[in-house]
C-alpha cells in the first residue's frame, strides 16, 4: 500500500471519528443547555414573550406598520379604481 | 510606425496563447452557467469574469510584480534577479525557454526575505501586481474574505430547527463521509499512475464534498493553493447541481414506505437556546479542536450577531453590505487562480471527478446515517433528510423536501431537513480543522 | 494512534491554562452585560467574542506570526531566528521556560529591520498570524478603525444645541479635568508602591474619563497598546454605567433649586451655521493643535457630510454600512488585546479603579462649573447639564433629562444637555491631542 | 516628590490650560460667526426656508410624505379597524 | 512653561507657511464650489477637506513616515538615515535648508530595498504615516480605488441607447482628440518655455479631456503621480462646469436647421444584448488592447452584474455602499496630494488652462464628426448630441439635450445622446491604454 | 521640432487611430451581435417578455406598487385636508 494511501486510511478514519466524537458531544450539550435553561430560564409564555421582544423591536416596527398600511392603501387603491374605472 | 508595430505586438491577438482561449471559453461557460442556468451565480459570476480577466495576454492582471517582471523578461531586469533568485544567468546570455521556466521555477524556493528582494527589484524596474493579484492577496492570502463570507452565512443561518431535533447532528456528521472518501479516490487515482496527488492536495480536493463554499475555498487556500481556481469552480458548480445529483442516489437507497414516513412537529425553541448555541459551539471549539476555530469561531459571531437581538446593525451590515463586498472581491480574486498554467491539467479533471463523487458518496452516507438511526431509535426519521447533512444550504434541503413531496404530496420535510443542513455546515468546519491539524 | 495522540495533545483542554480559562470567563461576562444588561452591545458583543476567540489554546488567533513560531518553539524555528533577534541559544539546548521568557522578550527589542527578517522566518516555516491579529493590525495599528467611527460618529452628531447655546462649551471643557486628575491618580497609585504606571500608561488610562470610546482607542493604541484591551472594555462598560454612576453624584453636589432651574429655550440655529461650524474647529485645530488633527479632522469631516446637505449619500454610508464594517472589525480586534498575560494584572485592577473614578470626578467637575457659571453669568444654567460634558452622547444627557424630571416634572432637559454633551467630545479629543503632543 | 507625580501635575496645568482656552476660543469663534451669518447671510424667513431647501430635499422628502402619509393612513386604518372589529 | 512653549512652538499658528494658508484657501474654495454651487459635490467635499487636512502644519496628515521623520529633522534621525538614502551628513553637521533639500530629493532616488530600510528606522524613531497617507497608499497607489469606482459606474451605466444607435460610438471616439491635442498644447507651452512638462506629464493632463473622473485619477496616479491633485480637481471642476463651457461652442459650429433636426425614435433592446454588450467589450480588449484591461474590464463587470439580472444584491452594493465608501476615501487621498509645494507651481497653471482646452477641443471634435457623419450616411444625426462624446456623464447629455429644446422646444434629444455619452467612457478607457502602453 | 513635440504628434496619429479602430470594431460587433441575436434568440413579444421578467422583479416591484400607493394617498390626504381646513 503506497504511503499515500495509508496517509488517506488513516485520515478517514481519524477524521470521521473525530467529527461524530464532536458532534455527538454536542449534541449531548444542547440536549442539557435545553434542559438547563427549560427549567432555569423558562420562556414566558408567547404572549409576555411578545412583550419582552418589544423594547428591542424598533428594528421589526415598521414592518408591522406595514401590514396595518398595507391594508389600508388596499382599500384605498381599491375605492380609487372602483370610482376611476 | 514603431509605435504600430508595438501596439501589434503587444495586442492580445498577437500574444494569445491556446490555453489562454481555451481559458476564456471555459470562463464564458462559467457565466453562461451562471447566467442562464442559475448556477449559484453570486459567485459564479464574479469567479467567470474574473477567469477571463485572468487570461488576457499581456495584461499580466492575476500576476504579482515579479511575476510580471519575468514575463517580459527583458535583459536587463533577469540580471538583476539572477542573483537573488540564484539562477545562473548572466546579461546576454540567451533567452531560451528553459531559462524562463528555471526562473519561474525558482519563484517557489525563495524563502521570504529572497521574495521581498525580488518583488522589489521588479518593483524598481517598473512593474506592479495586477488588480486581480491584489485582490487575491488581500482575500485570499490573508484567509480573511472566506471567513468573513462565512460570518455572513452565519448572520443568516437559523439553528432552530436543528435544537428541536439535535439529533439530526448525526445525519450533518455521515456526510462528512463524502469528504475523507475522496481523499481515499484521490490516492487510488494516485496509485492507478493516471495523476499525481500528495496528501495535502487529496485532503484540499475532498473538502470539495463537504460542499460550503467558504470552507473549500479557506483550506485550499492553506493546503493546496494552487489548485485553489479548480477546487473553487467544482465546489459551486456542484453545489448548483445538487437538485440533479442528489434525488437518484436518494431514491435508490430508500423504500417508498421509508419516503413517506412523516415526522412530528418540532417543538418551539426559546431565543436564550439560540443565544448560548453558538457561544456552546464556539467552547467546545476552543476545547477540542483549535484549528477549526477560525471558520468555526467567525461562523458561531455572526450567529450570535443574529441571534442577541442587541446589534441590529451590525447583524444587517454582515448579512448584506460586508458578505456582497467581500464575495465581488473572493469571486474576482478565485477567477485569478483561473489561469491556463494552473487550470489545463489533468489534475483539474481529477478534481472534478473527485468532486462528483464525494457529493454522491456524501449524499449516500446521509440517507443511510438515517436509515441506521431509524433501526437504533424510536422517533422515525425520514432518511430523505440525511442528504441534507452534506449542506449546500438551504439548497439540499429544499431537495429532500420535493423528493419527499414525490412520495407523499402531503409530507413536508423542509423544517426537518434543515437542521442535517446546518449540521453539515459545522461537520465540514470541523473536518476542515482536523485536516488542517494534520496537514499543515 | 499517533493522530488520536496529536489530536489529544493538541486540543484546547489539554492545553488550557487558567488564565486563558479566566480570560474566557472575562469574555463571557461581558457578552452577558452586553446581550442581558444592554451594555453598549455594539462594542461589547465584539470585544466578548474576540477576547473568548483570543483566548483559545494553541489556536494563536491574537498572535503574529513571529509569536506563533516561538509558541509552538521547534529547535529549528528557534535556531533560525536566535541571530536575528540577538537571543542566545543553540541547536540541542535545553528548550527551559526562560529561554522562551528571553525570546518573547526579545520582540519589542528589535528594530524594524529586524523584526521583518525574524517575522519572514516565521513565515518560512509556514507560521502565519490569526485572524484577530490581522484584524488588529489593519483596524487599530493604523489607526484607521477609531478615526472613520469618529467620522460616523461625526455624521451623526447634531451640532444644533451647541450652536445655540456655545457657553455650554465650558461644561464639556470642565468635565475633562476627570481625565488629568486619573493621571495624578495614577501617578499616586504608582508611589503607593501598589502597581507601576509610566507617564504613558497614567496618560492612556486617564483618558477613559473622556467617555468617548474611539477617542480611548486611539489614545491607547499610541500611548500604551499593551493596555488597549482594559482600556477599552473599562471605557465602554463604564459608559454604559454612566446611569448608574452619575446621579447620586449629581444629586450630591446640587440643591434641589438648582436642579428645577428652567433653562429658556434653545433659539434656532440655521442650516448655514452647522455647516460652517465642522470647519471653524478645523481651522482652529489646524492653528492650536495639529496632533488632534487626525481626530478632530475625521470628527469634523462627518459632521460636514452630514450638514452640507450635497453629499447624503456619503453621509449615509458613513452611519451605516462603514461605520458597522469597522465596528465589527474594531471590537474582534479589541478582543484580541485581551488575553490573559497582557489582562491579568494588577494593572488592569488599577485601569478599572482608576477609570471609575476618571468618570466621577469628570461628572463633578461638569456640575461644579455649571454652578460656578451660574454664579457669574446671567442667564441661568441648570447645573444637572453639566455632568453631560463627560459625553458617553447621547446616554449623559438622557441621564440630565432624568434626574431633572425628577425634580421638576415639567422640565425637559434633553436638548440643553446636548449641547455640553457634543462639547465634551471635542475636549475630549483636544485633552487626546494635547496628551499625544506632550507624550508620544 | 516623583518625576510621575511632578510630570502629572504639569500636564494636568498644561492639558486643563489648554482646553480651556481652545474651547473659550471657539466659544468666541462660535459667536462671531452666528453674529456674522445672521448679518451677512441671514435665513430666510421660514416659508422661503422651506423653498431654498427644495431642490436637494430630495433625500428628505420621502420623510415629510411621509408625515402626510401618516396621517392618512392614521385615518384610514382606523375607519378600517371602526369597520371590521 | 517649558511645556507651554513646546506647545507654541508645536501650534499650526507658529509653524504656518504661505504656501500652507493659501493651500487652506484653496481647499475652503473648494468646498463651497461643491456646497453653494453644487460642483461635483460627492468628489469635491471630501477632496476640499482632505486638502485642508493635509496643509496643517507639523500634523503630517498626507506625509509617508520617512517624510515626517525628515520633516523634523532630529540630527540622530538624520544621522541614521543619511548611509542608507547616501547622503552625505554626519552628527553635529550644520542642519542648512540645504541639507533637508538633498534628504527630499533622496528619496526619489532611493530602490525599493533602500525605501523599505529608511521607512524601517524612520518608525524605529517612532514616526509613522499620516491618515491620509494611509488612504492613499491603500486607495490610489495600490490602484484599486478609481478601478472600484469605474465598477460601480458600470453597474449604474445603461448601454440601451448606444446598442440601439451603435453607430454614436464614432462620436464618442472623435471626442477623445481633445485628449491628444491636449498632449501637444502641453508640447507646444514646454516649447514655449512658460513651463515644462515630460511626455509623461502632458499625457496625464491630457486625459483631463476624457471628462471621467476615475481614468483620470487612474491614468495619473500611473504616468504622474505628482500631479494628481490638480489634474483630479482640474477634472472635476470643468466636468461640472460642462454646462457652461459646452452650448457656446455647439451653438457656434451648428446652425440653427442642424440643431433642429429630430432623430428618429430608438429601438428596443432585448435583455440578452445587454447582457452580451459588456461581454463583447471586454473579449475586444483582450484581443486588442491588454492595457486598458483594468478599467474597462472592470468598467464591463460592473455593467455586467447591473444587466444579468441574477446578482441583484451585488449589483446594488457595487452601486451604494460600496462605490461609497471607495469615493470617501478616495476624495480624501486625492485632497493628501493638494500639498503646497505640489500644488502651488506654475505646472498647475499649465494644467488648468491645458484641461479647459481639452474639453472645449473634444467637444468640439464630436459635434463636427456629427456633421462629417451626416454628410456621409442617410439617417440623420442631430450634431447636439457630439458634444456629449466627452462623456462627463450624464451632465453633457443633459446639455445637448437643453440646447437641442432651445432651437425646437419638442426635440428630445437627451435619449439620443445618451449613446455618445457612455461611448465616450469606453472611448477615453481606450486613449488611457494606448496612453499607458506606450508610456508607462 | 523638440522631442516632446514629435511624441505628442506620434502618440496623437496612433491613439486617435486606434481609438477609431477599436471603436469601429466595436460597431461592427455590436451590428453583427444584435442581428444574430435577434435571429436566434428572438426576445418574446412584449407580453411574455413582461412575464419572463418578473421572477426577479422583486426589486422593481415596490416601485410600481408606490405608483398606485402614491395615487392613493394623495386622495386619502387631500381628503383629510378638505376636512380638516
Ligand atoms: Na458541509
Ligand atoms: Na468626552
Ligand atoms: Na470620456
Amino acid at each position: 500500500m503506497s504511503e499515500l494511501m495509508s496517509g488517506a486510511l488513516e485520515l478517514t478514519g481519524v477524521g470521521m471519528g473525530f467529527v461524530f466524537s464532536f458532534l455527538i458531544i454536542l449534541v449531548g450539550v444542547m440536549v442539557a443547555m435545553s434542559a438547563v435553561l427549560t427549567r432555569f430560564a423558562p420562556e414566558a409564555p408567547p404572549a409576555p414573550a411578545k412583550r419582552r421582544q418589544e423594547p428591542q423591536a424598533r428594528a421589526s416596527a415598521p414592518a408591522k406598520v406595514d401590514a396595518d398600511t398595507a391594508e389600508a392603501i388596499r382599500i384605498a387603491v381599491s375605492k380609487y379604481r372602483a370610482r376611476h374605472k | 510606425m514603431d509605435k504600430l508595430m508595438t501596439l501589434w505586438t503587444g495586442s492580445g491577438l498577437y500574444n494569445l496563447s491556446i490555453g489562454q482561449a481555451v481559458m476564456i471559453l471555459v470562463g464564458l461557460v462559467l457565466l453562461y452557467l451562471a447566467i442562464n442556468k442559475k448556477f449559484e451565480p453570486l459567485l459564479l459570476v464574479p469567479i467567470g469574469f474574473g477567469g477571463i480577466m485572468a487570461n488576457i495576454p499581456e495584461a499580466g492582471l492575476a500576476l504579482t510584480a515579479l511575476e510580471n517582471a519575468l514575463h517580459f523578461g527583458r535583459p536587463e531586469v533577469l540580471a538583476a534577479l539572477a542573483p537573488i533568485m540564484e539562477v545562473d544567468y548572466q546579461m546576454g546570455q540567451a533567452l531560451t525557454p528553459e531559462l524562463f521556466k528555471t526562473f519561474k521555477g525558482a519563484i517557489v524556493d525563495m524563502d521570504a526575505a529572497e521574495y521581498v528582494a525580488a518583488s522589489g527589484v521588479a518593483t524598481d524596474f517598473g512593474y506592479s501586481s495586477g488588480i486581480l493579484n491584489s485582490f487575491y492577496e488581500v482575500a485570499i492570502g490573508s484567509g480573511v474574505a472566506p471567513l468573513l463570507i462565512f460570518m455572513g452565512v452565519g448572520a443568516m443561518t437559523d439553528f432552530g430547527p436543528l435544537l428541536a431535533n439535535p439529533k439530526t447532528l448525526l445525519l450533518g456528521a455521515a456526510a462528512q463521509f463524502g469528504i475523507f472518501a475522496t481523499v481515499i479516490g484521490a490516492a487510488l487515482l494516485d496509485g492507478s499512475g493516471l495523476m499525481d496527488f500528495t496528501m495535502l492536495e487529496a485532503a484540499a480536493i475532498g473538502i470539495i464534498g463537504g460542499a460550503d463554499g467558504p470552507t473549500s475555498i479557506y483550506v485550499a487556500s492553506i493546503l493546496a493553493p494552487h489548485l485553489l481556481g479548480a477546487i473553487a469552480v467544482a465546489a459551486y458548480s456542484y453545489m448548483a447541481l445538487v437538485p440533479l445529483i442528489q434525488p437518484p442516489i436518494m431514491r435508490a437507497l430508500t423504500t417508498k414506505k421509508e419516503r413517506e414516513i412523516k415526522m412530528s412537529q418540532l417543538r418551539h425553541v426559546s431565543r436564550l437556546e439560540k443565544i448560548v448555541f453558538p457561544i456552546s459551539v464556539l467552547l467546545l471549539t476552543a476545547l477540542f479542536l483549535p484549528d477549526a476555530a477560525p471558520l468555526l469561531g467567525m461562523f458561531c459571531f455572526g450567529n450570535l450577531m443574529k441571534e442577541c437581538g442587541v446589534v441590529e446593525r451590525l447583524s444587517d451590515t454582515a448579512q448584506n453590505a460586508l458578505i456582497n463586498i467581500v464575495t465581488i472581491v473572493l469571486g474576482l480574486s478565485v477567477g485569478a487562480k483561473l489561469s491556463a498554467d494552473k487550470f489545463l491539467d489533468m489534475q483539474t479533471l481529477g478534481i472534478l471527478v473527485l468532486g462528483m463523487a464525494a457529493f454522491c458518496i456524501g449524499t449516500a452516507s446521509g440517507v443511510l446515517m438515517a436509515k441506521l438511526m431509524n433501526a437504533v431509535t424510536k422517533e422515525p426519521i425520514n432518511p430523505l433528510i440525511g442528504s441534507a447533512g452534506v449542506s449546500a444550504v438551504p439548497m439540499a434541503a429544499r431537495v429532500s423536501n420535493k423528493v419527499g413531496l414525490e412520495a407523499n404530496p402531503q409530507n413536508f420535510l423542509l423544517m426537518h431537513a434543515m437542521g442535517p443542513n446546518v449540521a453539515g455546515v459545522i461537520g465540514s468546519a470541523v473536518a476542515a480543522g482536523v485536516m488542517i491539524k494534520f496537514l499543515s
